[in-house]
């Protein structure tokens, strides 16, 4: 985490964007986005068996004001797109999109007029968890390498 | 002045602390503002109104009540500190100024402002 | 205050909502806090999966037919499976028909549970979210045991199962049962007597008894308004008949009666588990023996030219179910729910319809949420437990 | 009461019904009739005590494109009184799709109806609230008939009016409040 300790009193140094994004990667607030089967993944995940809270995620905001993540959790279809797209618009900046399952990736079995085939023509997509669908373990790891991801981010 | 400062410390770190969480993000966090984004929150719809919408007068009614006897409330605290040295005297000047409230309370009761229901359908 | 003259606002409770169970939109006009008319639009998770079926050889529809309500995958694909072997006549040994019914009891303490949860975390328990999803975890693990899959095990096959089930299976099912008896009294006691949950469920939501009837409602929601109708007694099917175990029914309609038939209805299911699991033999036969269906065991495939041969070909295309149509109702865990299968006699269906209890729930949802506050609405969606992807199909 | 009686029964009710039995494998007595008589056989089957077919299970519809009439409209009744189901169709031709509604006689009908409607284009006249039920409103084509191709190459469309004016927002909702009005 770049942290020097060069003088012999307890004191660590390090730089302002390590610091930041430190803080903004340890308390991801996904907004409550659950489309289909992956989001009862999701509510499995934030209970007490696989409990996301230890990576500081368990938080799920209602409204998209007051998240920074949005877990795209199930199949998206066409109807949903706009609705997609405004909450996503809606967020603060330092946001970060996970499309959870096959569906939200590729459009997952259903390869049909009803689905939207891939949530990146919508919304840009940082992490893509495959499963379908995945299982709460899978989803954490995909949260995880979100985190190692925001780490490398550089601010601003 | 010495008891006093302890308090001071306290408010002037609480209000510190506040206070530089709020600059530190205004100016650390992006700004990317745009049409879309202060659009009002509809769950995902497109918006009818803006999102002042007028609301029904008893929300107003109900916080009106309420701030009325939150005031009570917190008079009765100072006092409450001082009951050993107020005596039978002091006692008796709360319970006065509590029948007057009261008295309010049973008129508020009575008016049906309080009950919340379904006065409309 | 009633001689006060207020405005109608209309608030949007749209597709992205924390308890709206998935993507439901409602608008509801307001007046103060009351509901005057609420309109439902569904249609946002519309996946087309019964357009999607009908490309599909009849084995591959398992899986998209256990994703359209997928709080009740075994009971949906035992459905399926009901219909198409009625279509071809088969003759299920018992003891698969038996797993069967173990299987569709434990997906519907497994669907109970998820709602009792979600529901409880609407009306201000969370813990009682917390507990629930704990107990459900120990159900995934049996599915996991079966089929190495959580939600989805597609265990069931038409003509039987997939394969015999696992060592251990018999354990895991008693431990769970054993345990669950107890949990399910502490969850009673922290809501059944809670003067809260009282007061937020008592006299909400009440739907009458013909208005349940006129709406189609069935299964918890219309037995909680008096209806007894459960496919279980009337049609029997699977040997249901053969089981004893009641069907517990209210009069008034509310929030909480449909909770306390369907916490009633976990106890029966646990009934019917304990009885199912003393009929079925750890090891014994699992499909039926008709070799255009069911594949070889796996040894005689790689010594024998014609299991190879039935192998491939039953891989390979599929096997054709003769024309005609079937419908066999079935009592999932929101009620009557079956396929409407129609056939051409080819190895791909070519139409199937599946009956869904939350649609017709949806549709009732506007009746009982009309007079009330709007704090009524969450509770009321919570009770008819709906799951959208049976809604949007 | 077995499937004849049960036909024997309903013709009785309803005499210049033609009713045609047809050969079923599982135990639902399955019956066609012509297009302009289900008013009238839906009425009977409710309201007659002994038959008493007050609960609608299901009301979908068939395409079989090639062949003429192509569609099949089905409704699957259970008599709870008297533990029946029957399963009535109505055979649909492909120029002039249209079928007497129900939702009179069993309000379930109304979003049945239009989800028959958005997704195979049967019209059902005296419909209260002939809107799509599934596909968003301005889709055009009917999907689940046979000749509808299953997967369309579509850019998916985000982007919305940020503003919908009050009419826009009227337009689709219900159009007869059920419970208009205090």
């Amino acid at each position: 985490m770049g942290l020097e300790s060069d003088f012999d009193i307890p004191v660590l140094t390090t730089s302002v964007e390590k610091m930041v994004q430190w803080a903004r990667r340890s308390s991801i607030w996904p907004v409550t986005f659950g489309l289909a089967c992956c989001a009862i993944e999701m509510m499995a995940m934030s209970c007490s068996r696989y409990d996301v809270a230890r990576f500081g995620a368990e938080v799920f905001r209602g409204s998209p004001r007051q998240s920074d993540l949005m877990i795209v959790a199930g199949r998206l279809s066409r109807k949903m797109a706009p609705a997609l797209r405004r909450i996503y618009d809606q967020m603060p900046e330092p946001k970060w999109v996970i499309s959870m399952g096959a569906c939200a990736s590729i459009g997952g079995v259903f390869d049909n007029y009803a689905l939207v085939q891939g949530v990146d023509q919508i919304v840009p997509v940082d992490v893509y968890v495959p499963g379908c669908p995945p299982r709460p373990e899978s989803l954490i790891y995909g949260i995880v390498q979100l985190q190692r991801k925001i780490d490398q981010q550089k601010l601003g | 002045m010495q008891g006093w400062l302890s308090i001071l410390i306290m408010i002037a770190l609480g209000a510190g602390f506040a206070l530089t969480s709020v600059l530190l993000s205004g100016v650390l966090g992006p700004k990317k503002p745009s049409a879309e984004k202060s659009a009002p929150y509809e769950c995902g719809m497109p918006a009818v109104g803006d999102a002042r919408e007028r609301q029904s007068v008893k929300f107003y009614l109900v916080a009106m009540i309420f701030l009325l006897f939150d005031i009570e409330v917190a008079f009765l605290y100072p006092w409450a500190m001082a009951l050993r040295d107020l005596g039978w005297n002091g006692f008796v000047q709360v319970l006065l100024f509590m029948m007057l409230l009261l008295a309010g309370y049973v008129y508020v009761w009575r008016k049906g402002a309080l009950d919340w229901g379904s006065s409309g359908a | 205050m009633p001689d006060i003259k207020t405005e109608v606002m209309t608030v949007n409770m749209g597709p992205q909502h924390p308890s709206t169970h998935g993507v439901l939109r409602l608008v509801l006009e307001l007046d103060g806090e009351t509901v005057l008319t609420a309109s439902p639009t569904i249609g946002y998770l519309h996946t087309g999966i019964e357009k999607t079926t009908e490309q599909k050889k009849w084995q591959q529809v398992i899986p998209l037919v256990e994703r359209m309500d997928y709080l009740s995958a075994q009971s949906n694909s035992m459905a399926f499976c009901l219909s198409v072997e009625k279509l071809l006549a088969l003759e299920i040994p018992e003891r698969v028909s038996n797993i069967r019914v173990l299987l569709a009891e434990l997906q519907r303490i497994n669907s109970h549970l998820v709602w009792l949860g979600t529901h409880g975390m609407e009306v201000g328990a969370v813990s009682v979210m917390l507990y629930c999803f704990r107990e459900r975890e120990l159900l995934l693990n049996i599915n996991e045991l079966l089929a190495g899959f959580r939600l989805f095990p597609s265990y069931m096959r038409v003509g039987g199962l997939r394969e015999d089930l696992p060592r251990g299976f018999h354990a895991a099912v008693v431990a769970f049962l054993d345990r669950f008896g107890p949990k399910l009294d502490e969850y009673e006691d922290l809501l059944t007597k809670n003067e809260i949950y009282l007061k937020r469920t008592q006299g909400v939501g009440v739907i009458s008894k013909e208005a349940a009837v006129a709406y189609s409602l069935v299964g918890p929601i219309a037995r909680a308004a008096g209806v007894d109708y459960d496919v279980r007694r009337f049609f029997p099917y699977l040997g249901y008949e053969t089981y004893d175990f009641a069907v517990p029914t209210q009069t008034k309609g509310d929030v909480y009666s449909r909770y306390l038939v369907r916490v009633a209805e976990m106890r029966e299911s646990m009934k019917i588990c304990r009885q199912a699991l003393a009929r079925i033999t750890p090891t014994g036969i699992f499909a039926v023996a008709d070799p255009r269906i069911t594949p070889p065991p796996k040894d005689r495939v790689y010594t024998e030219m014609e299991a190879l041969i039935q192998h491939f070909l039953i891989y390979s295309q599929g096997f054709t179910v003769p024309a005609g149509e079937a419908y066999v109702p079935v009592e999932g865990p929101r009620g009557e729910h079956g396929f409407y299968v129609v056939s051409d006699g080819s190895n791909r269906p070519w139409r199937i319809k599946s009956r869904a209890p939350s649609l017709l729930a949806c549709q009732a949802l506007e009746r009982m949420i009309v007079g009330g506050l709007i704090a009524d609405v969450i509770a009321v969606i919570g009770s008819i437990d709906v799951v959208m992807g049976d809604v949007d199909r | 009461m077995d499937a004849d009686t049960l036909v024997a029964t309903l013709q009785a009710a309803v005499p210049d019904a033609q009713i045609e039995g047809a050969p079923t494998v599982d135990p639902q007595t399955t019956i066609y009739v012509s297009r302009d008589e289900v008013p009238a056989l839906a009425r009977a089957l409710r309201d007659r005590p002994e038959l008493a077919f007050d609960f609608l299970a299901e009301l979908t519809a068939v395409d079989y494109w090639p062949k003429e009439p192509r569609y099949e409209v089905v409704y699957v009744l259970v008599s709870l009184a008297h533990r029946l189901r029957l399963r009535m169709k109505v055979r649909v031709p492909a120029d002039d799709p249209h079928v007497a509604t129900v939702s009179g006689v069993w309000p379930a009908a109304n979003w049945l109806e239009r989800e028959v409607w958005d997704l195979f284009g049967i019209a059902f006249d005296g419909h209260p609230d002939p809107r799509r039920l599934l596909m968003p409103e301005d889709w055009q084509g009917y999907p689940l008939r046979k000749d509808y191709p299953v997967q369309i190459r579509m850019i998916p469309n985000a982007s919305e009016a940020l503003q919908v004016t009050e009419e826009e927002f009227r337009a689709n909702l219900m159009k007869d409040r059920l419970t208009r009005g205090r």
